[in-house]
């Protein structure tokens, strides 16, 4: 199995040194492979061990690699034609797609990993592959921003491991060296002796992984480097990198939830307040199509760790699916929208003819709505439920008070990006000039299979599934 | 015999800080390193564990001597700029050193219930962790903060192997093929910026 | 999943009233509109998402249909975005109706413990536990009445709904707003049942608020429309003043005065559903004749358009409060539930109802001023414009909707009793005692006031007694056979033309005049003087805006509170651009310390330390020397 | 029934003289040569003799409007409290409906205003419109507080209580609210100090304005309009405010009740000798007064009387 998985990141790989032009269209739809066993996994019984006890693919993480792969999928899909919409040569296809396989199994590692060593060393392995991803721009903001990508997702990794080995040194005593084993580390939780030094190394991996997400007080470097690179690499970014770091935070809380319920509650709730207070308004402020989307994924990403830690585990799970595939959806459609003069928001969904044109504005739109939970958007769902785990979580606790005014004011804050998202999408329909602009059939198509996915997303059996995950 | 590397570790690290010279910084990152390997060795004979003097011998050759020599020869090749200032105001940096430490010793004291029984070791990891990012952020240069990151997976290390006495061999493994990959990745970081200038 | 109660049907009832008559103006104004299909797919999801509303079963069911309400009615006011006025209108609906969702989003996870899915009746079990009850009541406060336009959360109004094409706006006004009153109804019925008597005082205070300033603001308005949706907060006011009575007296006890009142409520909510869509059509039908929403380039419209100037005279006569109109008698019911205030023991209370009463009295009067204005500007007089002049009537399906919808404000006169039966059901089924037999104790002649030394109107009576006067003297005239002659207006020996008409802005001086300190209106007055005459000139131009206090004070400074925190945080986020290790270090640093104090062992003394700590580092490590 | 019908006529016939009355008596106190009592009538008649002339420029509200103003008032005359004990009075009809009525009448006035197309008509509509809108609280707080003192806020039912109760424990009330009427009255019916009815200067028209177009026997209704609504609120003055004499047999009764109509217009045209006519913007602070005092008959009446 471990070997089907990663069959088609190997076949990548080696169909990227090809030097050919039809190379470009095999890439794009052998990348379709991956899409095949993540599908079968789902479909395996429940736990499955992988690799022994290293991989161990569950329901949740079934879930998350197949959401990926959709987003994979779609993404090679709209690269086909990335050249249409920006200068780019040739070989950096090649090496896109080169990258494109090692940061795949970077990500299958880290996705499937039922160990804190493995997931981390995925991990690793794909940030760096995406560093080069960043590269395949050549210009100097974006050999800059591979820079900084580079050292400050460098920091952040290394964190994440340093909290990782005190995770395993506050376990060590009890559960010698399977202290990585998350499954049995959570099953052993309660035995944890030194509860505060696996809380400092949770803290520390939280950090770095928030770091990575671009949590407060990093916030805009995420959405520099995606401005920097070419759209598809902030779609990656956006819709599978970030979900191989929740994937993680959902491990970690997980555990940190028995060691101390309050402490990472508090922790987590102050962390990602403070984050959505600072990316509500800069997101008011935001200017182009790249920062306002990769702003608000950071919202989401915040969101999506605050309805994990408050128990609403399905919220959480249906709001990662909806911003897994709308947000490489709208940084596809980025391409599209920008291909004429740049950072033009007023007038962005004007000008486009005939049936293509009429289909992508259309899904452009409903994109745009659907991020800022509209019905029948999935978010509306998953924020509706994941308010509604907190309010239980604020009702359980002392300070009820407290508690509402700060989801109070969380919520006013989740409106000023609303009204920024309403004032964006009004000044792209209604106003501006318009100039002709062509959309390609394969965009189209890659934002097709987002839209269906998020149809999918909402229908009963995927939520009962999602509901079964615990 | 173990708190002395651990001492020597820190010191080079400190030292490393306050260095001005890209070379110099490079050798005090070795030294720092090669410290480290021993430490590894000096405690895998202690527990009699063969993964951890697998660990110590990888850490000599691959970071007390393979990477300060690709990092050197990268910077002949690239033509970095030698001469490091640190940003950061000596005087401020005396108060901030020691700052930190009393801050990870205060840090480290309720920390019970260990393997190594010594929550010192995590204080001093957690500081030269600090050290490291303070090293990051006293330079505007990438070759210091390469350094920088570098320092900083030596310091998880250090944790790794003086608090829980070695993590299981596959993710040590694992993390050497990853710094590897980070090193061919600078590389063509490098590379590429220089055949643009070409 | 869905309910049909009574209260649930009666306002399915008000809907379809609503949209039946509007369905068919809206299919005359269709060849008005460019973007039909857009058009036309919102205005059906809009009719269907507010019967969603008001039949859905459980909370999830309702937000859906609610938040599918407030989508489709914004994509309807930018059916005909050209200007920056309407994109700007649009949004800042959109962005209240969002704020008033977030306040019921809250109430339904309080009162649903999350579960979502469960009936109205669980979610009193849930409530009746929560330990801050009025905490819920302002969350529905907010959240609907922001809806429903009652003030302060009134501003969007005016800006919105001038902006719809108008048989949108006409749907909006009449009925999008009730599907808020019935949310508030239904929740405040169904959940948060036994109401302290503030509660009722606080719906009261808005109510009486909002009718006043509803109304001078519409006063001053010189653009028909806003002037029409500003009359909308007015008597949403209105609604409230008799949904708060209701309140008052169920919390006293006083169980047939509370199911009056919050019939007199009801009754409204249906009068002005009618004449407001009325209203609202027959604004459109002028704008689609005169391609103008200015009041000041109408006039004389009653000759070119003789049924929508009768309709809109209907609806005018309605929503002023005159006998025997329908709206004459909910606000006459209204005012005799206030006059059971008598009743009352508690004297402070006692003593402040009057000045709802005065409230309410004054609305009126103001009410007919404006419309007398609305009126006689519009339809009355010369033309005003080119526009004016060439005016001609509507097409055969506008004025149709125009007739059904003033047959349907004519039912509403007619047949009081059977409306009120039907609110008294609605009332029963909400365990309220019934009061039809009290109302109407000897036949449907005669409408009774419940309370003590109530009084009494015989709609009916009255319609025909003065029709009969009426058509008596009429006739007498022609019998009289007097001999008629035309002549022109006597203009004291000038030529009578529309320049020398009262114009709106002059109709309204003096109240607003009198009101001056309230409205504090924006005054250009510019002329052309002949040399150095004083009372000689060429031109002159004197123009009056007035900007809502609320606007003014509330919202243009919670915008620039806005403004500038985003900019504070915009600065400071540019830190990381060059110092993202000091920021990660400060990050690090600030997390262990507080995990350290907070988890580990708390003491003000290092948490004191802490924040030193912290500041200390910032200054240093981030943020620097100045240079 | 007989009562009730004769009280009608006799209100009707009496509209005029009052109103001529006031002005004979007004010349007479300023030494002018009194015009006769029946000048009313003659005016009538003159005006019924005459053509109407229609303006061109107005619409089917001039054709109708004069008939639905006075007919509202024509109406109010049946609802009115009895003169006589014992008498038919209407129980279905109270307050509120009154003044609602009266307003109707109003509306259509104001309507007739702007319809003539000329300057005047605006300036008399947009005053009159000013004032009725100050006078409508005032008048609800204090039918508020009458029908409270009489427990009827039916009319005529409340007319009869009160000449058959005197609430004389809430003489402090009932005095505010007297004041408060009689101010009402005055501005209802365009006397000085709030409109001059007898100049036809811009400055000070309001009645006069709106109706500047009319002629024949259009202006005779309107007239005839003004009249009847002077005696309407001169009779509810008189049964709610003096209601003394009613206990009388039926002819002294009626005397009695004549003798207050003319009573009320003595006074009236005292206060007119005697006051100039305000400017616009002062006479917010005449109807000030009035609401002041209404609520302050209701305050006195709930805090002394509950």
């Amino acid at each position: 199995m471990l070997e089907l998985l990663l069959f088609p990141a190997f076949i990548i790989f080696g169909l990227s040194f090809i030097k050919s032009d039809k190379a470009k269209r095999l890439l794009a739809f052998v990348s379709f492979l991956i899409l095949i066993p993540t599908v079968k996994l789902i479909s395996l019984p429940k736990p499955f061990h992988l690799f022994k006890d290293y991989l161990v693919v569950d329901d949740l993480n079934a879930y998350i690699l197949f959401v990926s792969s959709i987003v994979g999928i779609g993404v090679t899909l709209a690269l086909m034609t990335l050249d249409k919409h920006v200068k780019v040569s040739k070989n950096a296809y090649r090496r896109f797609y080169r990258f494109f396989a090692i940061f795949w199994i970077g990500l299958i590692f880290s996705i499937l990993s039922n160990n804190m060593g493995i997931y981390w060393i995925g991990l690793e392995l794909a940030t760096l592959s995406t560093v080069y991803m960043i590269k395949t721009n050549h210009s100097t903001a974006a050999y800059k921003e591979a820079w900084n990508y580079m050292i400050v997702g460098a920091i952040a990794i290394s964190l994440i491991l340093f909290g990782i080995i005190l995770i395993y040194a506050s376990a060590k005593p009890i559960l010698g060296e399977d202290a990585m084993n998350f499954n049995l580390l959570l099953a052993h939780a309660k035995e944890i002796k030194s509860s505060f030094l696996f809380e400092l190394g949770f803290a520390t991996v939280s950090v770095g992984m928030f770091v990575k997400m671009g949590f407060f007080p990093m916030n805009l470097w995420l959405a520099n480097i995606e401005r920097a690179s070419f759209y598809p690499v902030a779609a990656l970014f956006s819709g599978i990198l970030e979900s191989a770091i929740i994937i993680g935070f959902f491990r970690f809380s997980k555990i940190a939830m028995e060691i101390n319920y309050d402490h990472l509650f508090t922790f987590v709730f102050i962390y990602t307040i403070l984050t959505i207070f600072i990316v509500s308004f800069l997101i008011y402020r935001a200017k182009d199509f790249m920062r306002l989307f990769s702003l608000s994924g950071i919202e989401h990403m915040a969101l999506i760790a605050l309805f994990w830690v408050s128990g609403g585990t399905f919220a959480a799970l249906l709001h990662f699916g909806a911003h897994a595939f709308l947000k490489p959806a709208l940084f596809l459609s980025t391409g599209v929208l920008e291909s004429n003069g740049k950072y033009k928001i007023a007038g962005a969904l004007k000008g486009y003819k005939g049936k293509k044109g009429t289909i992508f504005w259309f899904l452009v739109s409903l994109f745009l709505l659907a991020i800022i939970s509209l019905p029948p958007s999935p978010m509306f769902f998953s924020e509706i439920y994941g308010f509604g785990a907190m309010i239980k979580v604020a009702k359980s606790g002392d300070n009820l008070l407290s508690m509402m005014a700060a989801i109070l004011i969380l919520l006013i804050l989740l409106s000023v990006i609303f009204y920024k998202f309403v004032e964006v999408y009004q000044s792209m329909k209604y106003e501006g000039k318009v100039y002709e602009k062509k959309v390609y059939v394969t965009e189209l198509f890659s934002l097709i299979i987002f839209g269906i996915s998020l149809i999918i997303l909402i229908t009963s059996p995927v939520m009962n599934y999602l509901r079964g995950i615990s | 015999m173990v708190d002395f590397f651990i001492g020597l570790f820190l010191a080079s690290l400190i030292t490393a800080l306050f260095t001005t010279r890209l070379y110099r910084l490079l050798v005090w990152y070795s030294f720092n390193s090669l410290t480290l390997g021993v430490l590894a060795l000096l405690i895998g004979i202690k527990i009699d564990d063969n993964a951890m003097l697998i660990t110590g011998i990888a850490t000599i050759v691959i970071k007390a001597i393979a990477i300060p020599y690709f990092l050197k020869s990268f910077s002949q090749k690239f033509h970095f700029i030698r001469q490091i200032q640190p940003n950061i105001k000596i005087q401020y940096a005396i108060i901030l050193i020691p700052a930190i430490l009393v801050f990870t010793f205060y840090l480290a004291k309720p920390i019970t219930h260990m393997i190594a029984n010594n929550s010192n070791y995590v204080a001093i990891s957690i500081s030269s962790l600090f050290l490291s990012l303070l090293l990051m952020m006293e330079h505007k240069n990438v070759a210091p903060k390469i350094t920088g990151f570098l320092s900083m997976e030596n310091s998880l290390f250090l944790l790794g192997i003086t608090a829980t006495n070695g993590m299981p061999m596959l993710v040590e493994l694992g993390i050497f093929f990853d710094l590897l990959m980070a090193i061919v990745v600078i590389n063509l970081l490098f590379r590429r910026e220089e055949m643009k200038n070409a | 999943m869905f309910q049909f109660d009574t209260l649930s049907i009666i306002f399915v009832g008000l809907i379809l009233l609503g949209a039946v008559p509007n369905l068919f103006y809206s299919f005359g104004y269709l060849p008005h509109i460019e973007r039909k299909i857009h058009y036309q797919v919102h205005y059906f999801a809009f009719i269907l998402s507010m019967i969603g509303v008001v039949v859905a079963g459980n909370a999830l069911v309702f937000l859906f249909f609610w938040e599918l309400m407030s989508l489709t009615s914004w994509q309807l006011i930018l059916t005909e975005a050209k200007s920056q006025e309407t994109i700007k209108s649009a949004r800042f609906y959109f962005f209240m109706t969002h704020f008033g969702f977030v306040f019921l989003l809250l109430f339904f996870l309080i009162v649903t413990d999350g579960n979502l899915e469960i009936s109205f009746a669980n979610m009193k079990n849930i409530a009746t536990t929560f330990k801050y009850p009025t905490l819920l009541f302002f969350m529905l406060v907010f959240g609907f009445l922001s809806k429903a336009g009652a003030v302060p959360f009134h501003v969007w109004l005016p800006y919105a709904h001038p902006e719809a094409p108008s048989p949108v706006s006409a749907m909006m006004s009449g009925v999008m707003l009730k599907v808020a009153i019935y949310g508030f109804a239904r929740f405040l019925f169904d959940v948060l049942y036994p109401w302290p008597l503030e509660w009722g005082i606080v719906v009261l205070v808005i109510g009486s608020i909002s009718s006043l300033v509803g109304v001078l603001y519409a006063l001053s308005e010189h653009d028909i429309k806003a002037l029409l949706a500003n009359h909308s907060i007015e008597n949403i006011g209105i609604i409230l003043i008799g949904f708060g009575m209701g309140m008052i007296f169920d919390s006293l006890g006083l169980e047939t005065l509370s199911t009056f009142s919050f019939i007199a409520a009801l009754f409204h909510t249906f009068n002005h559903m009618s004449f407001k869509s009325l209203l609202f059509m027959g604004a459109g039908s002028v704008l689609h004749q005169t391609h103008t929403k200015n009041m000041e380039k109408y006039g004389g419209l009653i000759k070119s358009m003789p049924i929508t100037a009768i309709t809109f005279l209907l609806a005018a006569i309605s929503i002023s409060a005159l006998p025997p109109s329908n709206g004459f008698l909910s606000e006459w019911m209204i005012f005799q539930s206030m006059l059971g205030s008598s009743n009352i023991t508690d004297m402070s209370l006692k003593l402040a109802i009057p000045f709802a009463i005065f409230a309410l009295a004054m609305t009126g009067g103001l009410a007919i001023a404006c419309f007398v204005k609305a009126y006689g500007i519009t339809f009355l007089g010369l033309q005003r414009s080119k526009n004016a002049k060439h005016a001609h009537e509507v097409n055969f399906l506008m004025k149709l909707g125009m007739v059904l919808m003033s047959l349907v404000v004519i039912s509403l006169m007619l047949f009081t009793p059977f409306y009120i039966s039907w609110f008294d059901k609605t009332l029963v089924s909400l365990h309220h005692v019934s009061v039809y037999t009290k109302i109407f104790p000897n036949g449907i002649w005669n409408m009774h006031s419940v309370a003590v030394h109530g009084g009494v109107v015989s709609p009916l009576i009255l319609l025909a007694s003065l029709l009969g006067v009426t058509l008596l003297l009429f006739f007498g005239y022609k019998a009289l056979h007097v001999k008629t002659r035309i002549h022109h207006t006597w203009g004291c020996g000038y030529k009578t033309s529309a320049k020398t008409q009262y114009t709106a802005t002059g109709f309204a001086g003096p109240i607003r005049r009198f009101f001056n300190w309230l409205y504090k209106p924006n005054e250009h007055f510019h002329t052309e003087k002949i040399g150095q005459h004083e009372t000689k000139f060429t031109d002159s131009n004197y123009e009056v805006h007035a900007k809502p206090l609320f606007e003014a004070s509330l919202y243009e400074s919670s915008k620039k509170l806005t403004n500038i925190a985003s900019y504070w945080v915009y600065r400071l986020a540019h830190f990381e651009k060059t110092r993202y290790a000091a920021m990660i270090f400060n990050l690090m640093l600030l997390v262990l310390f507080s995990y350290r104090i907070f988890s580990h062992e708390f003491s003000w003394a290092t948490f004191a330390l802490e924040s030193i700590v912290m500041i200390i580092s910032i200054k240093v490590l981030i943020i620097g020397d100045k240079k | 029934m007989i009562f009730y019908i004769t009280t009608i006529i006799l209100l009707l016939l009496l509209a005029p003289i009052l109103l001529s009355f006031i002005k004979s008596l007004k010349m007479l106190l300023l030494f002018k040569r009194p015009a006769p009592l029946l000048q009313g009538y003659k005016n009538f008649a003159k005006l019924m003799q005459k053509e109407t002339i229609v303006s061109q420029e107005t619409s089917s509200i001039t054709t109708y409007a004069p008939f639905l103003v006075l007919s509202p008032l024509l109406v109010t005359m049946f609802f009115l409290p009895p003169i006589v004990h014992g008498a038919f009075y209407v129980s279905f009809v109270d307050a509120f409906t009154i003044t609602g009525l009266i307003s109707l009448s109003t509306f259509f006035l104001m309507l007739l205003g702007l319809d003539s197309a000329s300057a005047f008509g605006g300036i008399g509509s947009s005053r009159e419109a000013f004032i009725s809108a100050l006078v409508e609280p005032a008048m609800v707080l204090t039918v508020f507080s009458v029908s409270m003192m009489a427990g009827d806020l039916g009319i005529g039912q409340a007319g009869v209580n009160l000449a058959e109760h005197f609430p004389k424990e809430h003489m402090a009330s009932f005095l505010f609210a007297g004041i408060s009427f009689f101010i009402l009255l005055v501005a209802e019916n365009g006397r000085i100090p709030v409109d001059n009815p007898e100049t036809h200067l811009e400055l000070t028209m309001v009645h006069e304005a709106m109706i500047l177009d009319l002629s024949g026997v259009y202006l005779a209704i309107i007239e005839t309009a003004a009249s009847v609504k002077f005696v309407i609120f001169a009779s509810l003055f008189v049964s709610l405010f003096i209601p003394v004499g009613l206990e009388y047999s039926a002819p002294i009764a009626i005397l009695i009740f004549i003798a207050k109509l003319f009573g009320v217009a003595i006074a009236v045209a005292i206060l007119e000798v005697n006051t100039a006519k305000l400017r616009l913007f002062k006479v917010p602070n005449l109807l000030g007064i009035s609401i002041v005092f209404a609520f302050l008959s209701l305050i006195t009446f709930y805090v002394l009387g509950a």
